[in-house]
């Protein structure tokens, strides 16, 4: 199977789709001619394959590009638009929140709104807070949209397919991080449905629900408790919203222990609605107390070792693991 | 530009529909359990929507905002649905989601208002942007207030609609008020349509309460944009009779400065122009007077005679 | 005592700040002459109390409106500016995310931002999700911001003089609900700490941590619980974060049973951090699983019926009661 | 305007210690594991910093935006600590919580940097508000690129600040670029400074590369602001001689355009022009290239001997 960074395989998932479907085009700041010339950005080489009608270079107007999608998806088109990085999501999330997600309720189901807003997000590049910040759970706190954040390449093709098909408004999360690992993906017309988690690794012990840029973390620490025969079970939620309660709550049936890893800062994190959904409707299952994982409540800063601090390792997820063992 | 006498009666029969719908609705809504939510009219400035859309096909788009009746009677929606709306019926035309202030017609292109101001600017050009894409022979009107063109979403909107030269009309309505803030007090630019220059584009200023003059300047910037000369920015200088809304004193408005405007009412003058000039006869301007008023009354009694949706219709139409 | 609605409270607490301190202004839409006449509202008569160089009406211009604030409180005055719907601290959300919660930080905590961000929120208006829509765990996930979220009106007046004299970015969001209920407020130099929750009844069965409008909700509900010897404790959280835990976990401990009540849509909701936090560090006191009472993932629907149904009420909370008792 | 010699001595030498600076940069951020994140230089630029900043006194504020070396050293930063706070350690200006994006050096009243672009217009907005409401003889510089000049933010910055006729000095650098955009890409508008009209503020097109020409200019419009006439717009014309970052292989800047600029090198062109004149020998602008070197490499001495931050000091400086 071909091996790709996570942006390579969104780079062929929007060729596939812009090929399948002249509705789709893409817009933002740099997605046809941008300042990395480099074949692992998802955007690399679009403009030339497809002209410039269909991919468009903005100003630097976020809400203008988040009001673009809005108003071009109410007339059928299917548009992908970027959002350079996640704390720029401030600047268009008027459009997003108030516009995109709420115009069809306020329709009265009349109109739909099938647009994509892709997102570069997380910590590790040393640009610090004003670069670097996980917002999914506003987003994932939105009625109307969905919240979609792949951890694998192979993910992240098939979600974004059936993202850019959706009929609805979703919120597509990249963790840059990922796009300078390569892994494998299906070369065919490959999907994956919205809303579905998918067990990245079964275990009897502890559940681990996590996703995006953190499950390489997860992965790597349940290795090592492997070796201590402790066998973890990894939800990779793919999707936030809508949230797969059901194989949350198989796992968690399965190992009594319960903790969320998330890159986000801790307070208000998505974290805390896996905690609640388990709490409401898994209670009865728990051995243990539950343990979040996460970024502190901190911004991220830039120097490495501060940085370092921030961003949630095997260490920090071993240990919160003894706790509750 | 010579408007013809069958625009001219089409223009001042939107209009008389249009206040007559916003008179009722004065009374209406201050009667205790009828209306909920705020209630935001647009009596005095009927010239905007109907000079506009008269101008307009029935494939243009309109994109408007809070101050919404007149934009959309004159695209032609049903005032029942509309009405029904407003009182939050089950049978309006958004089934009670929006109420009055995020009317939504898509049935006539004009698919969403928003209430946030400066709101309708980027969806209009995205609007636009769909028509250029699909090769249209339409356009999409953008219809926003003068306070709206302080937002920094007028900034992007103007500057990318231009650079891409979009089809689309911006029209501003420029009220002399935004809240309770007179124009000069929000900016310092004496004429919004002055802006335009900074996006490259057409600034065009019109009398607003002309609605002949305001379908002029309409139709020359729909048909710039069909030549694909892109956006034109047209500032209708009108006035906000009311407060507002209707529970807003008007105590910062100065009682002469609405009187004087009171004095510009369009309708009394389009009709008085049709009159003397021969287009209609004074009967007939009374029977379009008795007509609107009909159409309103039974718009109201269908919308009163409606049901409210059931409470779990909450639940419906939010993911397609 | 006096009787006061939450935006008389409110005044009260600007007019003293204003009095006690030069460095305190006030900035936003109609917060001079507004388009409501009328006392119950927050800022009435301030611009004739202390004038046009204190009391700024500003265009409809909401991002330079928070960065006002920002850039005026990093020269030591402290600036009180008003969203007038809560909705709209998306298009501010930049200048307060990104900026105000940021700039301490980023300078290495040379400077400070000494600034209050008023919120105007709450359903039940009629007005639609336009201008309704409760997004305090936007807020609360953001470090370097504080989220005061009061209920009462004497809660009003003295967390906002702390939150004035606070030297980091408050975010004091008021339900518009409250403002037309007549509440005792004490009539001198009145003051709350921030990060300080409230037991406002207590009880031994149940536990309700809630906060803003709902608490309402909940005292009709205890007291009809109570008919039957159900006696719930209520939570008044008043400051969302820093989040007194301890106020929450002692109730937890005592009661063995929670219900996290808020108005603002379930998913992502600030409840999901409070049954985080009980599942971590109160999870041996539990004795049944958790409720969540808040309004459905829809937007606030216009309709009185639809309406009615979103905003959470008594039966509601009495139900989820009977369900966990 | 006559320039003294004292003043066009300084800009030169703000200049030279500027691009010392950057060059040194260019080389460092290469070198694997030294400095980490993006690293973006005003190379080119450095006339519009120490243009504006010799026009300044002390009081007076900056705000600046993601590309900010020439305007902070121009107003007087530490290059070591602004040095070591690029490489991330302890002993920078910030202890490391900044890195080279977000340099924060207020005890030379250059308070903080936004790299959100565009974010640096409302702040100081709001740090001119402060001189304004105190009444202090002082002005704020905001600093910005011509892609800045496209968002909102922009747009509602420069309408309050007019409205209320605030000491602020609006310096947009128009480098010609925006990322990977050229300036006729991203807007239709042909000089950012005409925008200045939309708020009846005075606009100014300043020749970028000219140290005393951006020094006359923000002399006047710094004056203006004192004298409470309120904003200008400053659009300094100039060129961003390398990648918008320092990993980007410039593919899309036509190499004769580059070297076209790197013609008018604003360092070289007052060099001689103070050598020609009489002002500086030959001999002393070899010394002050050489002293510029020297304090660089002490300031990379400095940065490279200091120590990281601790892990846990991560948790520290949020909160007052
Ligand atoms: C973003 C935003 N800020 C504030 C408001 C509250 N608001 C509603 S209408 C209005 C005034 C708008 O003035 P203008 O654009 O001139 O329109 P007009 O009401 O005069 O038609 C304000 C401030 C809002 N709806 N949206
Ligand atoms: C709001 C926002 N959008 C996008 C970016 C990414 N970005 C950083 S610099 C830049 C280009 C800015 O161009 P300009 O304002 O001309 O400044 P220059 O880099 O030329 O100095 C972009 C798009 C950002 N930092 N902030
Ligand atoms: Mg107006
Ligand atoms: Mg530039």
């Amino acid at each position: 199977m071909q091996k790709l960074g996570l942006g390579q395989a969104v780079n062929q998932a929007l060729r596939e789709e812009m090929h399948r479907d002249p509705n789709v085009f893409i817009a933002g700041e740099g997605v046809g001619v941008g300042i990395h010339d480099n074949p692992v950005f998802p955007t690399f080489g679009l403009l030339e394959a497809f002209g410039p009608e269909r991919v468009k270079d903005t100003p630097v107007s976020e809400a203008a590009i988040a009001g673009l999608a809005v108003g071009a998806a109410e007339a059928g088109l299917r548009p992908v638009i970027e959002i350079m990085f996640n704390p720029f999501f401030t600047l268009a999330s008027d459009m997003i929140v108030n516009h995109a997600a709420k115009l069809r309720y306020l329709s009265g189901g009349k109109s739909s709104f099938p647009l994509v807003v892709r997102i570069k997000s997380g910590a590790g590049f040393g640009a610090g807070c004003q670069h670097s910040h996980n917002l999914e759970a506003w987003a994932a706190h939105c009625p109307g949209l969905k919240v979609v954040m792949p951890a694998t390449s192979a993910d992240a093709k098939g979600l974004l397919k059936s993202a850019i098909r959706d009929d609805n408004p979703v919120i597509f999360i990249e963790h840059m991080g990922l796009y300078f690992a390569e892994m494998p993906v299906p070369e065919d017309d490959y999907l994956i449905p919205l809303g579905k988690a998918e067990i990245k690794r079964p275990g009897k012990d502890l559940t681990v629900v996590t996703w995006s840029g953190m499950l390489g973390v997860a992965m790597k620490a349940a290795e090592k408790l492997s070796q201590e025969n402790i066998e973890t079970e990894i939800v990779d939620l793919r999707t936030l919203t809508p949230l797969d309660k059901d194989t949350i709550l198989a796992s968690v049936k399965k190992t009594g222990r319960l903790i969320v890893l998330h890159e986000a800062t801790r307070t208000g994190g998505f974290g805390g609605e896996i905690a609640a959904v388990v709490m409401e409707q898994g209670f009865k299952y728990l051995k243990a107390p539950l343990r979040r994982v996460t970024g502190p409540d901190i911004p991220v800063p830039a120097s490495p070792p501060l940085e370092k601090f921030f961003i949630p390792d095997e260490d920090n997820l071993i240990q919160a693991a003894r706790e509750i063992l | 530009m010579e408007v013809s006498e069958k625009k001219k009666k089409e223009m001042l029969w939107t209009m008389i529909l249009s206040r007559k719908f916003s008179d009722s609705l004065v009374v209406l809504c201050k009667t205790e359990g009828k209306i909920p939510g705020m209630m935001i009219l647009s009596t005095g400035q009927e010239a905007v929507g109907s000079g506009v859309c008269a101008a307009l096909e029935f494939d243009d788009v309109i994109i408007t905002n809070h101050r919404s009746h007149h934009h959309l009677l004159a695209k032609g929606a049903d005032p029942e649905k509309i009405m029904a709306e407003i009182y939050c019926k089950q049978t309006g035309c958004n089934k009670g989601k929006s109420g009055t202030l995020h009317l939504a017609v898509p049935e006539i292109n004009a698919p969403c208002t928003s209430t946030v101001v400066g709101g309708s600017l980027p969806i209009a050009v995205g609007r636009a942007f769909a028509q250029q894409y699909r090769k249209e022979t339409a356009v999409t009107v953008c219809f926003f207030g003068d306070g709206a063109a302080d937002e920094g979403s007028f900034h992007e909107a103007l500057n990318l609609a231009s650079l891409w030269q979009l089809p689309v009309v911006f029209v501003c309505e420029n009220n002399v008020y935004a809240g309770a803030q007179r124009y000069d007090a929000h900016t310092r630019v004496k004429d919004v349509a002055e802006r335009a220059k900074s996006y490259g584009m057409p600034g065009v200023i019109v009398d607003g309460n002309h609605a002949p003059a305001v379908y002029a300047a309409t139709l020359k910037a729909r048909q710039r944009a069909l030549d694909g000369g892109g956006p034109t920015l047209m500032e209708c200088k009108t006035y906000r009779l009311r407060g507002h809304g209707e529970s807003d004193p008007q105590h910062y408005q100065p009682k002469d400065e609405i009187k004087a405007w009171q004095g510009k009412n369009p309708i009394s003058r389009l009709g008085k122009e049709l009159v003397e000039s021969g287009v209609i006869t004074a009967a007939e301007l009374q029977e379009m007077e008795s007509k609107a008023k009909d159409i309103v009354a039974e718009a109201v009694r269908f919308a009163e005679e409606s049901p409210f949706p059931e409470a779990r219709d909450a639940l419906e139409d939010l993911y397609a």
